[in-house]
């Protein structure tokens, strides 16, 4: 490539993510909007949450004044912005601490189960995927078929609870909570997430090796295909060297909604698992009214969500020669 | 009449209610009387955690606040098996007239920091739930609280807005935990409690390690206690079964059976004042129609209840919030069956059986949708016409409880038989379910109060139960049993009635057997 | 020398599972040899067998087809005895694909894929391929022989991936090259170098050849041999100039008959001659426009022209010439960037949403490819009424009674309207395209390549139906093509774009002989004729002078190919305009005479 | 002729779809017939005994609290069907509609169209039930909107690609130069070119809204008592798991069973149309 070329893919790279960077924006402000919205047509209010069943009017009024929410809503929409855009998502109303500190802690619990579900889950999906995209039509391409389908029938809930049944209570192998030690060894490790990332993976194997397939297909339609059987390309080459780099759009695209819904989708698994992640602060949220913290967590997820998905389309234009020097 | 009932009732009450307490304690130091050990590291889970999680006792809210809490301070009392008040921190409390109490304090109890205990730090933390801005849970009981002043260097003297011969009961409140004088921040915690605090992450985990310094001498015996929270009922199970965790709170009752199947965990039956109530609101002419209300009263299959949906575990109850537990139980009052046909007869005589409507229950309101669909069920069958609205956990206290002619509501044990009545039955309490207005009710609750004398007293509570019992506009199907479910080797535990864990309080008590 | 022929097929039948899962035969019985280091031609129309006869010849069977019968290629056999032809594929014997721009993998730099034979056939080292990749580019002549590979295929143009396909298809000196329609999808002008790159190529390494084409001309030049298959059989085999000189089966006859397009019908000037549509000084193009009020991709540059009522005028142009341009900004899909268009002495709005209806009722398009013009999802009734109500607000019994003159004007019967497009034959579909522009009764039908999709047969069928519709109805056509015997066949006048300029304009006749523009001549003489030798002859590829200077918008713009370029005119200043004595429109530098010349 | 050929593509089908359909078919005839055959009342306690085995009495044994599993499968059925299908059908219509809108409506309103779509997909899914069943409590109508709402933006991704495809294709250019208005270009010309890739999508999409229905059911967001749709009578039973309770194994299987049939035909049909 020179270096005329290598200058135009960067610019090039470069003009995308600033568009889509400001897109992306757009559509963190829009989900603040609407969470803030939402979040207002819910009965009660943090002050009532926080003190309970058992208040008297007077002392809910007092609490309401000390949070703020007696202001009327778009004064705090407003503020909300002005200090998010100052990078300071402000105070949680019911747990006293910045809602920086809270999140904190939980993100990299999210983010270590997602990493981890992603190891496992991704080469699994390529192997099925490509397996039985090979044997389009035939007796393996059918079997995983079935057994891909199969994986995805049956409730997550229902999965990650025969699981715990099973690995956890009969045969006392893995522990039925996910509780990660403080310096855990690698054994340690590996069992504390064992069983929640085998049920994430579940899904997310089923799912994407099924996108993987579609994919490959798709490719395996096109003429250069068939170019490359008749040059006496061995199938294995076929896949690796010929379609996966056409495959990459694709691909990338269905693992990027996966990846998100690890991320954020992931709540039944933090319940059953007791996983002190985001999923299920942002419930705690909800539940206590806390709308700073609901509202951190709402953008976390949705920039994460456009971020991976900006991740793929980058990816799939640095693999795509037309797209890249567009 | 109601009088000769009331007297003829009181002195088997009170037989009953000794021999209850016996039994309980007998329990309680047949199981204590093991070798108690000092060691052992053990996690126990409760059933929620929220960011709202606390250190500051004014503010607890939830079961696992209660258990941090009685694990970090200490209150000038303690529970017993039969909620009395026990001395705590407190050596003595005395009162002539219910009026003016003086406490004499513990000598030589020290807070986790160092900090000797004194009665300026008592007079704080009783006195702080008054200040609106402190945002106490129990501020309005707090409010009774006329002034404090110290007497001596080890005395006090607490006077009340009334008469309340229940103030020991009171002080053992988990609220009432005594912090250091001044003390508003509650990052960290700083008590007289057992253990002292390790590691405390809102919505997470907190882990306590044992207080040396502890004033009752021996105690506590566990090493480190890991309190994390498992909202999840099945998967607190399982964790139990798969020896995550070595105790946990609030097992379903369809789940007792699987924990006993084993040989290393069992569970802990706890009789309990808990019940989940049918609610029929006063300012509805349908709800508030005594044909009506007496109708819903006989179609409540209370047999059906207490064996499917609680599996057992459950006392039937009598349309009135006073559980056998309480030693104010009025047992005479004679069990209201269950009626479809005498309910059919009531609804026609009052011409109601063609009203539909809605009934919110709520998961909140522990079984309350179950319960919802018995009742649904039965009325089916005489022609009646309800729904039930399945309203989310979240919001339901807020928005629905009390808020339509028919929602269901659930009440814990309280510590004493006047707290349920007046916070619950009182015309101008806050959450009188039913919105009723019984004067009579009234007027004897504060009769009770200021009456010195147990047996009177008695006397006097087992007549407004049955008011409630009559006139009332609650159904009280039954008492619900708590289940608690530990590892066998975790010893020295035994019920006491206001919750589960021991009424919150089984790290001072438990030992690990291993 | 080996007496035994270098490729024997017996009794060749491959079948496909039909709809109803019996299986089809697509192949049938067919057999044939090659002498080795000749060249045999399977030539047919689309649905003939002739890919599936090549493909089978490498043991491969598109989707699911099975193959039998006795197919030997060298020592290779079919079912294995010796080498099996699977196992040769790329090595003894290779394959150029229809559509190189396709069969090339758009993520891969050309080089590796040129190569990958070898590698894969461990033929050569990597270094050894390479170098001997460049050796056949720089015989294939593609420009750049030592860079060019390193590109990616879209930066290629389809001439030259084409060689660079024959360049992969050789890079293990095979005995055995098919070759699949190679020039089908190139311009005219390209496909001849093409043709001679390949002939000089495929000599040179001695190999045998079979080469699939629907093109008897271009066959011509090609083959030793013709194989005339039509529906999977062969109806005629012999030596090529034999079979040209005297076909023997009539349907041979029919497709050399084919090749020369023509009309029975000759529609008759109006006495009083009017302009119909009149496009003048049209710049058009696609993308933001910009400063200087160009768009970003300029495609058309002062394009004039006119078309009386009643007149057939063909626009005639290669690949990216902006003829197809022309038909949108007349149908108002592109809005020009300056420029008029006026109906009838009426300017039309920019785009359809500014016109009337009953201007755009007036001018009707008809796109190349019936296959997606025509929605797929309605029956040709539905298509036709939705003009007729739209149009002409004809419902019920008028419309169907509408629908059936239409579909008897079209020569389809009328039960036809019941039927779903995918249901219907190329030229049928080709019909129906263009009832529903007759639906319309309008003035004017742009037809954007209506006959190239098509097979030959076929396309006469088409031309005489236009003729014919022209002469009954009085409706003028702008007839667009890349083929200038059929614009000749049916067109009374005829413009030539190069590049989205107009180089030569004027009647029909004017185009027989010289003046003709150096483009024009060009073209002309591309299309190859039906003898042998032809190719041999040609030179079509005249050197250019100025084949070094980079494109100029100022310039002539055929600079770089033209060989009659003249140094310090044609590289300085913008052509003029000429008008010849014949009566038509030049734009170049070179005088009439010196264009005789 | 049309029946025919629908005849001989279902003969066509490999052994898989063939079950696929059989099971969508069985499924379809049980939400539409269930309550009518279902032995007892769903919310009947006709049983003494919980989580009983199968008898002559209760085929399916009873449930956590003595109701005959039969009957309430067989009414729970067809609220997961018809639900689904409800559901699926308003976030088909409305994706669908807003991605044909986007096609052949202007840029800027392509480009809005998008952004609520990132602004829907990017909120996890089961929290927005979350706030949505606490504003507005739990109703069958809620519960099909949220279901909906949530699968509107896959559903548009897929069909604006599809119609953005179709839109540049001749016959849409020729409906243009004609002069037709867009609303005739994006359901005349357009949509029915999409049907058929977008019945594949239509399929998953039950599938999905089957399990997210389940996975609501889990966190208390389903269905109100007695009611209870499949994933609903899982969740209820879920106790009995660990004796192997029909009452829990019967609506697992049922769920399986119903997803599995429909991904299985899905797949028959889509390969039948490539080959």
């Amino acid at each position: 490539m020179s270096a005329a070329n290598r200058r135009s893919l960067w610019r090039g790279a470069g003009r995308l993510i600033v568009k889509r960077v400001g897109l992306a924006l757009v559509t963190l402000l829009l989900v603040s909007a609407v969470i803030f919205t939402i979040s207002g047509l819910l009965p009660g209010d943090a002050a009532q949450e926080v003190l309970g069943r058992g208040a008297t009017p007077e002392q809910i009024a007092a609490l309401r004044h000390e949070m703020g929410l007696d202001r009327p809503a778009p004064v705090r929409y407003a503020e909300w912005l002005a200090d998010i855009v100052r990078g300071d998502p402000g105070q949680s109303l019911v747990a006293n601490k910045p809602v920086a500190d809270i999140i904190s802690e939980r993100l990299p619990n999210t983010l270590t189960l997602a990493a981890l579900a992603t190891l496992v889950s991704v080469p699994f999906a390529f192997l099925i995927g490509i397996a039985s995209a090979v044997s389009r039509g035939r007796k393996l391409d059918r079997a995983l078929n079935i057994a891909t389908l199969s994986m995805v029938a049956l409730p997550e809930f229902l999965v990650a609870t025969i699981a715990v049944l099973v690995f956890a209570v009969e045969l006392l192998w893995l522990p039925s909570i996910t509780i990660v030690p403080k310096n855990p060894t690698f054994a340690e490790y590996v069992r504390a997430y064992a069983m929640p990332v085998m049920v994430l993976a579940v899904g997310v194997v089923a799912q994407l090796s099924r996108m993987i397939r579609a994919a490959i297909i798709t490719e395996l339609d096109r003429p250069y295909v068939e170019m490359a059987l008749l040059k006496g390309v061995r199938p294995l080459r076929l896949i690796f060297r010929h379609v996966l780099p056409n495959a990459v759009g694709p691909i990338v695209n269905a693992m990027a909604l996966s990846l998100s819904y690890l991320f954020g989708g992931a709540i039944i698994v933090e319940t059953i698992f007791n996983y002190p992640g985001l999923a299920s602060l942002m419930v705690n949220a909800v539940t206590s009214r806390d709308m700073p913290l609901l509202q951190a967590c709402a953008m976390i997820f949705c920039a994460a969500y456009l971020l991976l998905v900006l991740i793929a389309d980058t990816i799939a234009i640095l693999a795509n020669p037309r797209l890249r020097q567009a | 009449m109601v009088d000769l009932i009331s007297t003829h009732v009181s002195r088997r009450t009170l037989l009953g209610g000794l021999a209850a307490g016996l039994v309980v304690n007998g329990v309680g130091i047949g199981t204590a009387l093991g070798q108690p050990r000092v060691g052992g590291r053990i996690r126990v889970a409760s059933t929620s955690a929220s960011m709202a999680d606390t250190l500051d006792p004014a503010k607890g809210g939830t079961a696992t606040d209660y258990i941090r809490h009685y694990m970090l301070y200490s209150g000038l009392t303690q529970f017993d098996g039969r909620l009395r008040g026990r001395p705590g921190l407190a050596e003595r409390i005395e009162t002539q007239d219910n009026i003016v109490w003086n406490i004499r304090l513990r000598r030589g109890v020290h807070f986790h920091n160092g900090k000797p205990l004194t009665v300026d730090d008592v007079i704080f933390s009783l006195m702080r739930h008054r200040d609106p801005a402190a945002g106490s849970m129990v501020k309005a009981v707090a409010d009774q609280f006329a002034s404090a002043k110290r007497t001596g260097p080890l005395d006090l003297q607490l006077r009340l807005n009334g008469p309340n011969p229940d103030l020991p009961a009171i002080l053992a409140v988990s609220h009432f935990l005594i912090v250091e004088n001044g003390r508003r921040d509650f990052g960290r915690a700083n008590g007289t409690g057992p253990y002292s605090c390790s590691e405390f992450s809102p919505g997470i985990r907190t882990i306590v390690r044992r207080n040396p310094n502890y004033w009752k001498p021996g105690r506590p015996y566990l090493e480190e206690i890991e309190l994390i929270a498992i909202p999840d009922e099945i998967s607190r199970v399982n964790a139990l079964l798969s020896g995550d965790v070595q105790m946990v709170n609030a097992v379903g009752p369809s789940s007792v059976k699987r924990v006993r199947a084993t040989s290393t965990h069992s569970i802990m039956e706890i009789p309990s004042g808990l019940f989940t109530d049918l609610i029929m609101r006063r300012d509805n002419p349908v709800t508030a129609n005594p044909d009506f209300v007496l109708a819903m009263k006989y179609l409540q299959d209370r047999e059906l209840i207490k064996r499917a949906l609680f599996r057992g575990f459950a006392t039937i109850a009598n349309d009135h919030p006073i559980s056998p537990v309480d030693p104010n139980f009025n047992p005479d009052i004679p069990q209201r069956p269950f009626d479809p046909d005498r309910a059919k007869f009531l609804l026609k005589r009052s011409g109601l059986l063609g009203v539909r409507l809605p009934v919110y229950a709520a998961p909140a309101a522990n079984a309350s949708i179950d319960m919802g669909s018995v009742l649904q069920e039965h009325a089916a069958r005489i022609g009646l016409k309800l729904a039930v609205n399945r309203m989310p956990s979240d919001g339901y206290w807020a928005t629905h409880w009390m808020k339509h002619p028919m929602t269901f509501g659930n009440n814990n044990q309280r510590p004493t038989t006047d707290m349920m009545f007046s916070l619950f039955f009182q015309s101008k309490a806050l959450s009188n379910e039913s919105g009723w207005n019984n004067p009579r009710f009234d007027r004897l609750l504060l009769e009770a109060r200021n009456t010195t004398d147990a047996v009177l007293r008695k006397q006097i509570y087992g007549e407004m139960q049955w008011i409630v019992h009559q006139y009332g506009g609650l159904a009280i199907p039954a008492f619900i049993s708590l289940l608690d479910g530990y590892d066998r080797r975790l010893k020295g535990l035994f019920p006491i009635p206001l919750g589960g864990f021991m009424g919150y309080n089984f790290a001072e008590y438990a030992w690990w057997d291993a | 020398m080996n007496p035994a022929p270098h490729v024997e097929v017996r009794n060749l039948i491959v079948t496909v599972p039909g709809p109803d899962g019996a299986p089809l035969r697509i192949v049938d019985d067919v057999s044939f040899e090659v002498a080795r280091g000749e060249v045999l031609a399977l030539i047919g129309e689309s649905g003939s067998g002739k890919t599936t006869i090549a493909l089978a010849l490498m043991g491969y069977g598109r989707g699911g087809a099975a193959i039998s019968g006795r197919i030997r290629v060298g020592d290779a056999t079919l079912d294995g005895g010796g080498a099996s032809l699977a196992a040769q594929r790329g090595r003894q014997i290779s394959y150029v694909a229809q559509s190189a721009a396709a069969a090339f993998n758009p993520a891969r730099r050309v080089i590796d894929q040129v190569i990958e034979p070898a590698l894969i056939h461990r033929t050569a080292s990597s270094g050894d391929a390479r170098a001997s990749a460049v050796e056949l580019f720089r015989a294939l002549g593609l420009p750049s022989p030592e860079t060019i590979g390193s590109r990616y295929p879209h930066e290629l143009s389809g001439g030259q991936l084409q060689r660079l396909m024959a360049a992969m298809a050789l890079i293990t000196r095979p005995d055995l090259v098919i070759f699949d329609e190679p020039t089908t999808a190139l311009d005219v002008t390209t496909q001849v170098s093409v043709l001679q790159a390949f002939r000089r190529v495929v000599r040179q390494q001695g190999a045998t050849g079979v080469y699939v084409s629907h093109d008897l001309a271009v066959v011509a030049q090609m083959a030793d041999q013709i194989l005339v298959l039509n529906r999977g059989r062969v109806r005629e085999h012999n030596r090529t100039g034999k079979l040209l000189a005297a076909p023997a089966d009539d349907y041979t006859q029919l497709l050399i008959a084919a090749a020369h397009p023509h009309v029975k019908a000759q529609a008759a000037v109006p006495a009083k001659p009017e302009p119909l549509l009149e496009i003048a000084g049209l710049h058009a193009g696609y993308g933001p426009i910009d400063r200087e009020g160009r768009p970003t991709l300029p495609v058309l540059s002062d394009v004039s022209l006119t078309i009386m009522r009643g007149a057939a005028v063909g626009v005639i142009g290669e690949s990216g010439s902006g003829k197809s341009t022309v038909a949108r900004v007349v149908a108002g899909l592109l809005a020009p960037v300056t420029g008029t268009v006026s109906l009838a002495g009426e300017p039309l709005a920019p785009t359809v949403s500014g016109r009337t209806r009953e201007q755009l009722r007036r001018v009707q398009i008809v796109f190349q490819n019936a296959d997606v013009a025509l929605n797929p999802a309605h029956s040709v009734g539905d298509i036709l009424g939705r003009v007729l109500r739209f149009y002409h607000d004809l419902r019920g019994a008028d419309a169907q009674r509408r629908v059936a003159e239409l579909l008897d004007l079209i020569r389809l019967p009328a039960a036809v309207a019941e039927r779903r497009c995918d249901e219907l034959s190329g030229g049928q579909k080709q019909r129906v395209n263009l009832a529903r522009a007759l639906a319309a009764n309008p003035d004017l039908i742009l037809c954007d390549e209506v006959t190239s999709a098509l097979d030959t047969v076929v396309r006469g069928a088409i031309l005489d139906l236009l003729a014919d519709l022209r002469r009954d109805l009085g409706v003028a056509y702008m007839f667009i093509s890349h083929d200038i015997a059929t614009v000749k066949a049916l067109c009374d006048e005829i413009v030539v774009l190069y590049k989205g300029t107009t180089v030569q304009s004027g009647r029909r006749e004017s185009y027989d002989t010289p003046p003709l523009h150096p483009y024009t001549d060009l073209l002309i003489r591309s299309v190859p004729e039906l003898r042998p030798g032809w190719l041999a002859d040609e030179t079509v590829q005249a050197a250019a002078p100025f084949a070094h200077m980079p494109e100029s918008t100022h310039l002539c713009r055929l600079l770089p190919r033209c060989p009659l370029a003249i140094s310090g005119r044609c590289d300085a200043i913008a052509p003029p305009l000429r008008k010849t004595s014949a009566g038509h429109m030049l734009l170049c530098h070179r005088t009439e005479a010196e264009l005789i010349g | 002729m049309k029946r025919g050929n629908l005849a001989r593509a279902i003969r066509a089908f490999p052994w898989s779809g063939k079950l696929g359909l059989a099971l969508v078919l069985f499924w379809i005839t049980i939400a539409l017939v269930g309550r009518l055959i279902a032995p007892y009342p769903s919310g009947a306690f006709v049983s003494y005994e919980v989580f009983a085995g199968a008898s002559g009495k209760f085929w399916f044994g009873s449930d956590f609290l003595g109701r005959d599993v039969l009957s309430r499968l067989l009414v729970g059925a067809q609220f997961t069907v018809g639900l689904s299908a409800v559901a699926v059908t308003i976030a088909v219509a409305l994706g669908t509609g807003f991605a044909l809108t986007a096609a052949v409506g202007p840029r800027w309103l392509d480009e809005l169209l998008s952004r609520a779509m990132d602004t829907l997909i990017s909120i996890p899914s089961k929290i927005f039930a979350l706030v949505l069943v606490a504003a507005f409590g739990s109703s069958i109508l809620l519960l099909t909107l949220i279901v909906s709402i949530t699968y509107v933006p896959g559903n548009f991704r897929i069909a604006r690609s599809l119609a953005v495809g179709l839109a540049r294709l001749d016959y849409v250019e020729v409906a243009r130069a004609r002069g037709e208005g867009r609303p005739y270009i994006a359901l005349v010309e357009i949509l029915p070119n999409m049907i058929r890739p977008l019945f594949a999508d239509i399929g998953l999409r039950f599938v999905f809204i089957v399990l997210l229905l389940s996975g609501l059911s889990f966190l208390g967001l389903g269905l109100q008592p007695p009611d209870a749709d499949l994933g609903s009578l899982v969740r209820e039973n879920v106790n009995g798991l660990g004796e192997g309770a029909l009452a829990i194994l019967v609506p697992a299987l049922a769920i399986a069973s119903l997803t599995v049939g429909v991904n299985l035909l899905i797949d028959a049909a889509t390969q039948g149309k490539v080959q």
